[in-house]
């Protein structure tokens, strides 16, 4: 169910190059799994700018963004105290029911921000993920310090090789031979696809698309599946393997 | 004092004259999560065609100053699921009026869909704003002697539903266009579909539309949308709906104003799914201020 | 690295691509309170006439969502004063390239103001949004016979100084109108002029505008603009200059992706005087941040 | 000489009904003479909102203004401390050097706010102005304290008749017979008409139009006067009798 609410801003600060961390104070009731995402109205801009949750409450959630644009930069210069309006409990999330024993989590960039979130769930139904989490540079990493905290086992790949290991994250994930019996990834489409082509294990695949509403109103945002059209922002983000059309 | 926000389309009584235009409302559920779909004056669904349609490759959607584009390129189920699957389903929760609104890329199909759907709904919209395959991909609606003879077919094909015309603003003269449609044998006009607008990335160097060029919509357009409305007014005798830009009471009145009998909010639901909520709720106060007593009383006021 | 922001039409160099587009920047002196116009890659005069015109009646500028019409109608103090007046007057203080912008009721109208003034600026730029009085209004800018007419005539009265033809946005499919220009001998187009649009003042419940309806210009048109140049500049091999809301630095980027060797900034400046100098001033660093060297390599690139 | 400036709100409070005065601090150089205006960028709007200078130091003015649409709403809403972006010193404004040994101010509503600051002038140049000054009603009146706070003897009229005479300002001007050399006049249109059909004294009117510019770029204020096209944001607002082609 979403829901259109007033949130206050309770920090926002810079945690990588380009990458800020802003948590909010407001009604999160609609916010269930991890993998879901927000819609968020900002002043001078026609349309809403999707972010994932990386982390929820019932009252507070934190999301993680990267400047890349001027929505992005806008909400990055925005005040603690001031509010905002978001459009929450967007998109299917994750499903964690279907988990393997040995779960991946794999993300790279901003995108790897709802894993957070995500592990947090997995542990709490008792099973420990292993995550790999890829980013550009060692001035871009986050989340790797956060998910260590949480007992997860993470490796850290970057292209420059300026921490972790050198290059994309699939390379590492396949070069270490890290098992696993089942993934969820998230990060850019490109990174989406070598996760798919790195082995058949099953797994939850998050995807990223321009979108208009954010609740399945447009079309904007839709995806050819196994089993017909699907709109990502609501029968998505989060496709399983077995309906993607690879 | 009470307040008349109702207005009439071809017999057919709306409480107010707000609906969703269509695309914006898919088959009527997604808003179910905001308010109660009842209060809208009518609901209009997504554009329906023959067969079920993916639409056109994605990215379909861009954002512009007060505006966006879209490409979307009417994805539907199909105008056979449409009748067997989303008219029920709409019908659970929806009580009041409904408008179709029809697509098609050849005559035939066109009539063929009006003729399926007769009956079944309020008003049938019939959207020539598509390429017409036959004829190479000229418009439907850019040619005045094209667009009457898919009005011809969509009343041919109907005995029962009143059949609107749903206009293109890519025209050179608009009232070309409605008044063929009326002569057609129209019941009544909408207007206006999107205006064709791009976008490129400048950071990638390419279109951000997949498919380049794509329908410009939202309150950027509203003068274009007012302006045609209120030519078209003049000079035709048939009801008109007005569309594009709509975002605020105040923009519900002038549209009135310039003519129309009642109107479509697009683009604005899908940035403020409490838009036509917002609006309809606004109405009674702002015809206070304006001393307005019967909404009717102001179409095509304004000389 | 040094950014190179020089571009040139047919043969005119200019420092940038950057200019005001016509009827926003008087004869050239009204912003030299802000800036010196000598930063500018050219100065484009308000439209002018065979005879001096007062043009419509007032109010003649109405505001729009990101956007405003105007219906000031041309006026001007006539071709012969122009250029024994305001011409002198421009070159006291500004030493780039001049581009006129010729408007006309009659064929024979535009002829005789391009004669008059050929040899005296660097580009003449024939404005064919104007109504034909000739042929019962129709517009010039609406029909490509009647484009190529008046482009044949301005040609056949120049010998020095290259016609450049702005063509107007009001029609179904402005490549037809581009590309009968250039058989026609046009050096270049400029495109667009504004759209039509309206509005209407609810308390009073009477157009804004004496005149009713009125052009469209301002951010919110930017998408069109960008689509028809575009369109334009894949079909044509004489240069585009764009013109349609632009309002920043990254707006005459994408613009010349679309398509556009030099772009033309209007009604921002009513809302900032610093309009043309901020956005010069921003170019480099934007250049440098999207890693390109020479602007003149961006031009068409968008596929 | 026109200017593109900053200005701080140093005060903004409701004065009648509907109607604020608002105190800006910045550079006011460029405002010379009582009658300019300025123009000022609002969030949010296309154009900008053309306001006269009721009173002007070199490094604050004071404006008043009435709330009739979004625009002057959202200006009633600005808090002090907050910032405007401005354009200041436009138009001709009035010349007081013309004015006769008894002029007579005569201004209605919201536009008679340059009275104030002209008064001042004319005072300061050793003349003492009368005036006149017309409301729909009690509650919109404005300006009378201030302007007999200057010594200036001032005659109110309201259209109800729920302070000072009961009427028109022109009727009551003509009604009491007031005596005057020359007039300065600003206010609606039809108020300026009337002035201007009361007697054959010369004086100087100030008038209102759309605007787009505000500096003469755009040519939307146009006005036909006797000695050709004046554009009122530039040539004007004011004119002289002898100009007006009524
Ligand atoms: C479901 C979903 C979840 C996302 N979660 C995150 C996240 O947690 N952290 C994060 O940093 N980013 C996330 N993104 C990407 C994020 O939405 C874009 O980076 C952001 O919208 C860019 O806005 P901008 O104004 O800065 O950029 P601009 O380029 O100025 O934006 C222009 C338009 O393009 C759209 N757009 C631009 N880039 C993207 C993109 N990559 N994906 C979708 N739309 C885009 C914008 O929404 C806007 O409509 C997510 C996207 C989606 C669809
Ligand atoms: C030279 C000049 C000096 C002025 N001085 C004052 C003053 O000191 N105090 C004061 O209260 N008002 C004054 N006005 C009128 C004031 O500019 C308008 O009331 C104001 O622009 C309305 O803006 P809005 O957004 O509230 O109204 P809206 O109606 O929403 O404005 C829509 C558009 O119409 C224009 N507009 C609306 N009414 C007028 C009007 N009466 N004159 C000109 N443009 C208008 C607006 O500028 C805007 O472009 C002056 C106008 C001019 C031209
Ligand atoms: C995402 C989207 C999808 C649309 N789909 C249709 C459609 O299927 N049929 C149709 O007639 N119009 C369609 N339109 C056009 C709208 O109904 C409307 O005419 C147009 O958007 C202008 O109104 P607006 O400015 O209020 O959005 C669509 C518009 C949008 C934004
Ligand atoms: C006030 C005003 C006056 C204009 N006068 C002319 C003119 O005389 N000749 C002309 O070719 N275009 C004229 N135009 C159109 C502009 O040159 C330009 O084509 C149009 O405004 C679109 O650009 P913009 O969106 O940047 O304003 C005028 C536009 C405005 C706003
Ligand atoms: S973004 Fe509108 S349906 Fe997904
Ligand atoms: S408002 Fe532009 S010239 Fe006066």
């Amino acid at each position: 169910m979403s829901k259109l609410c007033r949130f206050d801003i309770l920090e926002n600060r810079q945690v990588a190059k380009d990458t800020y961390s802003i948590v909010l104070f407001g009604d999160c009731s609609s916010v269930t799994r991890p993998g879901q995402f927000v819609n968020i109205a900002l002043e001078g801009h026609y349309l809403r700018r999707p972010l994932s949750v990386c982390r929820a409450s019932t009252e507070s959630m934190t999301l993680v963004y990267k400047v890349v644009g001027s929505g992005t930069y806008q909400l990055s210069q925005r005040k603690p105290g001031t509010g905002l309006d978001i459009l929450t409990g967007l998109g299917n999330g994750f499903d964690i029911t279907e988990s393997g024993e040995n779960p991946l989590l794999i993300g790279g960039g901003a995108g790897a921000a709802p894993l957070f979130w995500l592990a947090e769930k997995l542990i709490e139904a008792g099973i420990m993920p292993r995550a790999a989490i890829g980013f550009n540079s060692a001035d871009e990493v986050f989340l790797a310090a956060e998910l260590a905290q949480l007992g997860v086992p993470v490796t850290v790949s970057t292209l420059d090789g300026s921490m972790g290991a050198r290059g994309l994250v699939t390379d590492t994930v396949g070069r270490i031979g890290l098992k696993y019996d089942y993934v969820f990834a998230c990060g850019p489409e490109p990174m989406l696809r070598a996760v798919y082509g790195l082995s058949e294990v099953d797994g939850q695949y998050s995807f990223e698309e321009r979108m208009a509403c954010g609740f399945g109103a447009c079309m904007g945002c839709s995806c050819e599946t196994k089993y017909g059209p699907k709109r990502l922002c609501k029968e998505g983000p989060v496709l399983r393997r077995g309906e993607i059309k690879w | 004092m009470v307040r008349n926000t109702q207005v009439s389309l071809c017999g057919i009584k709306l409480k107010n004259p707000v609906m969703p235009a269509s695309g914006v409302y898919g088959f009527g559920g997604e808003y179910r999560d905001f308010y109660d779909p009842n209060i809208l004056g009518a609901v209009v669904l997504k554009g329906t065609t023959a067969r079920p349609r993916f639409g056109n490759p994605t990215p379909r959607v861009a954002e512009c100053t007060s505006g966006m584009l879209n490409s979307v390129g009417l994805q539907n189920p199909g105008i056979d699921a449409v009748i067997s699957q989303e008219l029920p389903r709409l019908r659970e929760f929806y009580h009041g009026p409904v408008i179709a609104n029809i697509s098609g890329f050849s005559v035939e199909e066109y009539a063929s869909c009006c003729g399926k759907i007769d009956g079944l709904v309020d008003i049938i919209e019939v959207n020539i704003s598509c390429p017409n395959v036959e004829r190479g991909g000229m418009g439907f609606g850019t040619d005045p002697e094209l667009a009457a003879e898919v009005t011809r077919a969509a009343k041919g094909a109907t005995a029962k539903t009143p059949v609107f015309v749903k206009l293109s603003p890519n025209v050179a003269d608009i009232t070309e266009i409605g008044i063929a449609c009326q002569e057609a044998g129209a019941d009544g006009l909408t207007l206006i579909n999107t205006l064709l607008g791009m976008r490129i990335d400048i950071r990638t160097k390419t279109p951000v539309l997949a498919n380049k060029i794509g329908g410009f919509s939202g309150s950027a357009i509203f003068p274009v949308a007012l302006r045609m409305v209120y030519e078209v007014s003049r000079v035709v005798h048939i009801p008109v709906i007005g569309v594009g830009g709509i975002s605020k009471a105040e923009d519900v009145i002038e549209m009135m104003m310039a003519g129309a009998t009642a109107v479509q909010v697009g683009s604005e639901n899908l940035r403020d799914p409490m838009a036509c909520y917002r609006i309809i709720e606004k109405l009674p106060n702002l015809m206070e201020k304006l001393n307005i007593e019967n909404l009717v009383d102001i179409i095509n006021i304004a000389e």
